[in-house]
């Protein structure tokens, strides 16, 4: 491990382990906090970066913060790490490498994707600002595509989440037209089922996919029930577009989650299968976010956005749609307020796209936390700037089931109008068509609205 | 339906069929400010949801037994929401006074991150479960505080029991702060994970009925029996859940 | 004052005034609990606003929140307001007016500011969402001039802000080199004298008059001495290019700077008679900023917000070049952290707008506030886009004189980057051709530094 | 100088002419690391001078004469933070102890927001201007904790004094820890305003020397006896500030 100290301010600081350095060089949070590895004081932060700000890239990948013998999750980012596309950084530091990041250009940084191991990119977000993190991350455009193309640098797409707390179909199906008509839904429909059995499952599954059809939308639907259950679900022949899983940086954590690598595999290639994609074959949706290893006591001593790092590299091994940080989703014992949602907000979009990811986020915030819609709109606008592949549409951005606030339909149209974003442009065409949006992605006022939405009604019957 | 839809009618429709918040008022393509001041109202309230506490005597018997009341190491509310571990293990007197007890089945109401569903419903829902499992032998009803999931894990273990039933208060939402989840966990330890939970959710009078919700517990209490775990492997079809007599047949 | 009260959430509210009810309806911020005027409660605070919502906005012309006949500024107010002006909205209710906000067109919000008040534009705020505050005051675009055009959209302009404890000549023109290097200087170039006496002002103003004529500069100099010194420079023919002065939004708050209404007059008059602009005429500067009115124990029991608009009634009367809220200078006293900052910043910025003032930005914070670099990145992000004036440039952000940390040169590159903003357009044609931005904006790296160094170098001797 | 600089000379010169932080090292238009790691350090170093104190027993005596220590109103440090009101106002025990002292000049040396400029210059300031303003009766020095500039009324008010001087620990900034603003007010009585006070400020080693400092305070003492007030009318050139011996001729 080498002999990890610095002196700083007049004082000499030792650190037991490279995951010691990095959890103190974070920004405070309180999930750090609350796993007894965050910096004590302000100067020993400080300490941590200009320590962290002097190792090679080498060290990292020398020095796994999880033991390789004892996680797959550090076996996968050793074992598939392309050392060759490190190349033009592989000699520098960590300071070194936010210098090069800050005066690259996009592709440039965004060749060295394959070689950059998770903690390499936790390492650098945490010597930068929160400047750095929206210059950076607005140079990298990572594109995917199923029925429409996402994250087009100048687009802005949407995640439309109709909740219900009993799952009915009717409810739903209103709160997805509601969506559709602002102009939201061009990520995907995506439905967190109350219930867990799969009859439920494929009944919402089967109205998605009928409202999609009937209305000619390009766009894919989920239903974000457990991967075994997909799996299920794609054995019965339900109309599955996209298969959806949590996961987490460890493998302990994703064994809390029901899952391992080998099952994520298998329901990826069960998916690609199905062969439901138009302009892409990217089928696979991941949901992550900071605290969730912690949470279940599996997080090795490691600060939690080093771990969320890794769950995105678990998350580039199968090529996915969208990966969507749920922020402040688990409440304020991870991230406590306003200014540490939008911090690691920040950092898990732009660590996620060093990495290769179509990264969008989920801006929320629980009841619990101390936040309110003032920061989702300050979040909401930084992270627009910073180039946000998509974000969530949630009714009024009060979920009626998850417990949470989000984003809303008139968020996502706030955000597209003040930075001059436009939806994914299969999606775009769509809206115009339908006289919902007009050609400068404004409402219109006047959509074909009875046509539409009698036929959405009757794609229920 | 034959008529074409004025937009104000659509409206009106889809409010009618959720009660998300759907339809609503817009200035240019913002809020209105009459939703936009509901809204905020809403989650002053959810706030506040959060701080409610279970009354100093509550569900002292549950059908016609005596409770045990029991305590996380999280003394204090505050605490508590910074402390999920802390929430997660039993308070050292509480551990001991369960120890002294036994039963198959331990059944816990648990304050969660809302007292408020949990304070109305949960002895009634306590109750429907009891009674739709009425062949197996409960240990004493727990009335958690400051409490987890995974208190439960403690509790059973210290009762000895073979399965633990939580039944917490889910986080407020803005549109419902009452709110139940219930967690079903085989051969409760401290240590089970979740996947080796299972989970019915949003149980409340607008969410999920007290019935169906209890119908759902039973269900998957007695096929956990059947099937010897709980977890992502246990599923149930719709037909099987939502069957009162089921006796865990999967 | 009719009988103000409101049924919210099943409890009772009453108000004692409507100053009462403007200070429940305010976000929480520390200033207004110091003063014992903030809302109880979150409940509290929303019944206020639904009060709010519906008062008609006549009421606050009937009601003056401080009495016209003990206050020079409330007489201001009410003397001069356009009644007629006000035309569209004149029937409406605070809630209304909100509405018809985010609904209008720039012009037509435009046309409405010499019929509004500042009370009725602090009630409108006090029920607006960040987001709101964002997109409302983007639609608005003051444009004002003296030797450059300031305020067009998609430009973004840099008060030099060179200071120096002991305000040394030579060490003001290193930073003031820097910064022109850097591309800032075109809002003006303006020094805090640390020290109080003529002398010394004089000698910055000929030195500042001599860089700036030197090197060809289409900018303005000023020294934001005390208005009763600047009146002095005046008459001993120093060469005053603005003249600044620190305003506040009552009578007695004024007289606590040593200031009233006529001073400003005289002051006005005699910098205007210079004639020394040449696209326009705008002649004067004011800072503001929350808080101080409470400071000097001059506010009536007011909300701290509404009193900065009623200083931005002030500054209207005197057709300002600039008008600069120093929204986090004081301490966490007014303003506690970060979020707190941010919210003040844009209710500053869209309410100065509304009233007609060509609105800049101190982004800064104090070292006894909660707040650090990473919230000035957030909020200059958001006032970016909303579309602030201008913003300060301080070397490396640390002013060395005033003891806290504001915007650097480096951040307003960040910004006008990140957004495509570019300076005034007589200000970058300068940058263009001597060398320092090439024709994208961006720092071309190779300025012709060698003859602008000498020539300002030889400038000062 | 006849030769062009090249860039990295220029900043070399730039540097020297000034201790702001210019001609940074940049990556692309950003800051670099090193400068951007320099200026975290030396905030968490100035968040902590706001938390300084005066030392227990810090001068005792100044000038050979005994001092009085006074507090405000505010009990510690975090309440004076937000309480910038009660900073203003003497406690009532310091009040009363003040009010069996007499003198013509009240001199007072305060905290303020950094302690750090005052503990170690403050006593040779003040000593510089008592030796300036050696013809006028100085009532005893005192030393206030937790104070705010308008202490010095009340403080003045107590010692029935003719003018007060208050020496105070002015926000600490990124580079300097150590300023000492110096108020002074003819007639301090609580309620004066700041246009009725004069100022001298950013005082300390590398800013505005403690002599040159004690000439200006001297003067403007003087003059304002001479005037008959300070605050915005009291207007002093170069010379006479920096005569030190400056007898009052505005
Ligand atoms: C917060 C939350 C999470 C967080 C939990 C982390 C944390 N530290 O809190 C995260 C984001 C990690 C999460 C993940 C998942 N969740 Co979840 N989650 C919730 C939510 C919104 C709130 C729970 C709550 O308030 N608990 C009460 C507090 C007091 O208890 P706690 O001890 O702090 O919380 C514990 C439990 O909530 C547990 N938990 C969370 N989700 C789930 C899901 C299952 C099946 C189980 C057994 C346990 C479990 O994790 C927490 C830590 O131990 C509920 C919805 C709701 N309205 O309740 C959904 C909910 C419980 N989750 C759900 C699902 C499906 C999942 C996933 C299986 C999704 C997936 N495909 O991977 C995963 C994996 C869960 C697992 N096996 O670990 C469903 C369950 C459906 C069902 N009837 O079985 C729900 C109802 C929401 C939904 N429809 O999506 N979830
Ligand atoms: C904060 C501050 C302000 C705030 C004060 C409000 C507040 N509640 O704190 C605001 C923005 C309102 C302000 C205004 C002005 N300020 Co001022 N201010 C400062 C600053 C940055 C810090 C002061 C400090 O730390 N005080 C110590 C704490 C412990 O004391 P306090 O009791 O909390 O603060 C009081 C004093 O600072 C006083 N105060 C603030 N500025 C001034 C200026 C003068 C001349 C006087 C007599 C008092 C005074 O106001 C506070 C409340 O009573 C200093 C620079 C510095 N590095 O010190 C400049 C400084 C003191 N201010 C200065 C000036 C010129 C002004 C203005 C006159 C500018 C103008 N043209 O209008 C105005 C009006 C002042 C007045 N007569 O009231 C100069 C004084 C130069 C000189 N040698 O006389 C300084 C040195 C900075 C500068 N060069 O611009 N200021």
């Amino acid at each position: 491990m080498g002999n990890l100290h610095v002196d700083c301010g007049g004082t000499r600081y030792r650190f037991a382990s490279l995951a010691a350095v990095l959890a103190a060089a974070s920004p405070l949070r309180s999930g750090d906090v609350l796993a007894g590895v965050a910096a004590e004081s302000e100067a020993h932060r400080i300490a941590a970066r200009w320590l962290l700000a002097d190792l090679p890239l080498t060290h990292f990948v020398e020095h796994p913060v999880v033991p390789y013998e004892a996680d797959e999750v550090t076996r996968l980012i050793a074992d598939t790490q392309d050392h060759r596309a490190l190349g033009p950084v592989a000699g520098l530091t960590v300071g070194a490498f936010r210098d090069w990041l800050l005066a690259a250009d996009g592709p440039e940084i965004c060749a060295l994707a394959p070689g950059l191991t998770p903690e390499i990119v936790a390492a650098v977000s945490k010597i930068m600002r929160n400047q750095d993190l929206v210059s950076v991350a607005r140079k990298l455009c990572v594109v995917t595509g199923f029925r429409d193309t996402l994250g087009i640098p100048g687009r802005l797409s949407v995640r439309l989440q109709p909740n219900h707390p009993t799952d009915a179909p009717s409810a739903i199906a209103a709160a997805t037209l509601d969506g559709l008509l602002l102009g939201s839904g061009d990520a995907v429909i995506g439905i967190n089922p109350a219930g867990d059995d799969l009859d439920t499952a494929q009944t919402l599954l089967t109205m998605l996919d009928e409202i999609v059809h009937a209305l000619a939308i390009p766009t894919q639907s989920c239903v974000l029930t457990h991967v075994t259950n997909t799996l299920e679900l794609i054995r019965r022949g339900a109309p599955v577009d996209l298969c959806f899983q949590s996961i987490a940086g460890t493998e302990a954590a994703n064994r809390a989650f029901g899952i391992d690598l080998a099952l994520l595999r298998e329901a990826h290639e069960a998916t690609l299968a199905l062969g439901r994609g138009t302009v892409g074959h990217n089928v696979m949706y991941f949901e992550t976010g900071q605290g969730s290893c912690l949470s279940s006591d599996a997080h090795h001593g490691v600060d939690q956005q080093t771990l969320e790092c890794r769950a995105y590299a678990v998350a580039r091994a199968y090529d996915p749609l969208l990966v969507n940080s749920v922020v402040g989703f688990i409440g304020p014992e991870y991230l406590y307020d306003g200014k540490q949602i939008l911090r690691a907000a920040l950092e898990d979009h732009c660590c996620g796209k060093l990495l290769g990811l179509p990264m969008g986020l989920d801006i929320c915030y629980t009841n619990h936390a101390e936040a309110d819609q003032d920061d989702m709109d300050t979040i909401l606008t930084v992270l627009g700037v910073a180039g946000v592949n998509f974000i969530m549409g949630v009714p009024g951005a009060d979920d009626i089931m998850l417990g949470y606030q989000s984003t809303s339909f008139h968020d996502a149209l706030y955000i597209r109008d003040v930075l001059g974003l436009r939806p994914a442009p299969e999606f775009e065409a769509w809206l115009a068509s339908n006289g919902i949006m007009d050609a400068d992605g404004r409402l219109s006022g006047h959509p074909s609205l009875p046509g539409l939405a009698l036929k959405a009604i009757s794609a229920l019957g | 339906m034959a008529e074409p839809l004025a937009p104000s009618d659509l409206t009106a429709r889809l409010r009618a069929l959720t009660p998300a918040r759907v339809g609503l008022a817009r200035a240019g393509t913002a809020l209105a400010t009459t939703p936009m001041l509901a809204f905020q109202l809403a989650h002053a309230a959810a706030r506040d949801a959060v701080h409610a506490a279970l009354s100093d005597g509550f569900a002292a018997e549950i059908a016609g037994r005596p409770t045990a009341a029991v305590r996380s190491r999280a003394p204090d509310r505050e605490t508590y929401l910074r402390r999920p571990d802390l929430g997660r293990r039993l308070a050292a007197e509480s551990r001991a006074a369960l120890e002294t007890c036994r039963g198959e089945v331990a059944l816990v109401i648990a304050d969660g991150l809302s007292a408020s569903g949990i304070a109305e419903h949960g002895v009634a829902l306590a109750e429907a479960i009891i009674g739709r499992l009425a062949v197996r032998s409960f240990a004493p009803v727990t009335i958690a505080r400051q409490a987890r999931v995974a208190l439960g894990d403690d509790i059973g273990e210290a009762l000895g029991a073979s399965i633990v039933i939580v039944l917490i208060g889910e986080r407020p939402g803005l549109s419902a702060a009452d709110g139940i989840g219930a967690y079903i966990t085989l051969h409760p330890r401290i240590g089970r994970i979740d996947a080796e939970r299972n989970c019915v959710s949003n149980i409340r009078p607008g969410g999920l009925p007290l019935d169906r919700a209890a119908d759902q517990i039973a269900a998957l209490t007695n096929a956990a029996f059947v099937l010897g775990e709980t977890g992502v492997r246990l599923k149930l079809t719709s037909d099987q859940l939502h069957d009162s007599d089921n006796r865990g047949r999967p």
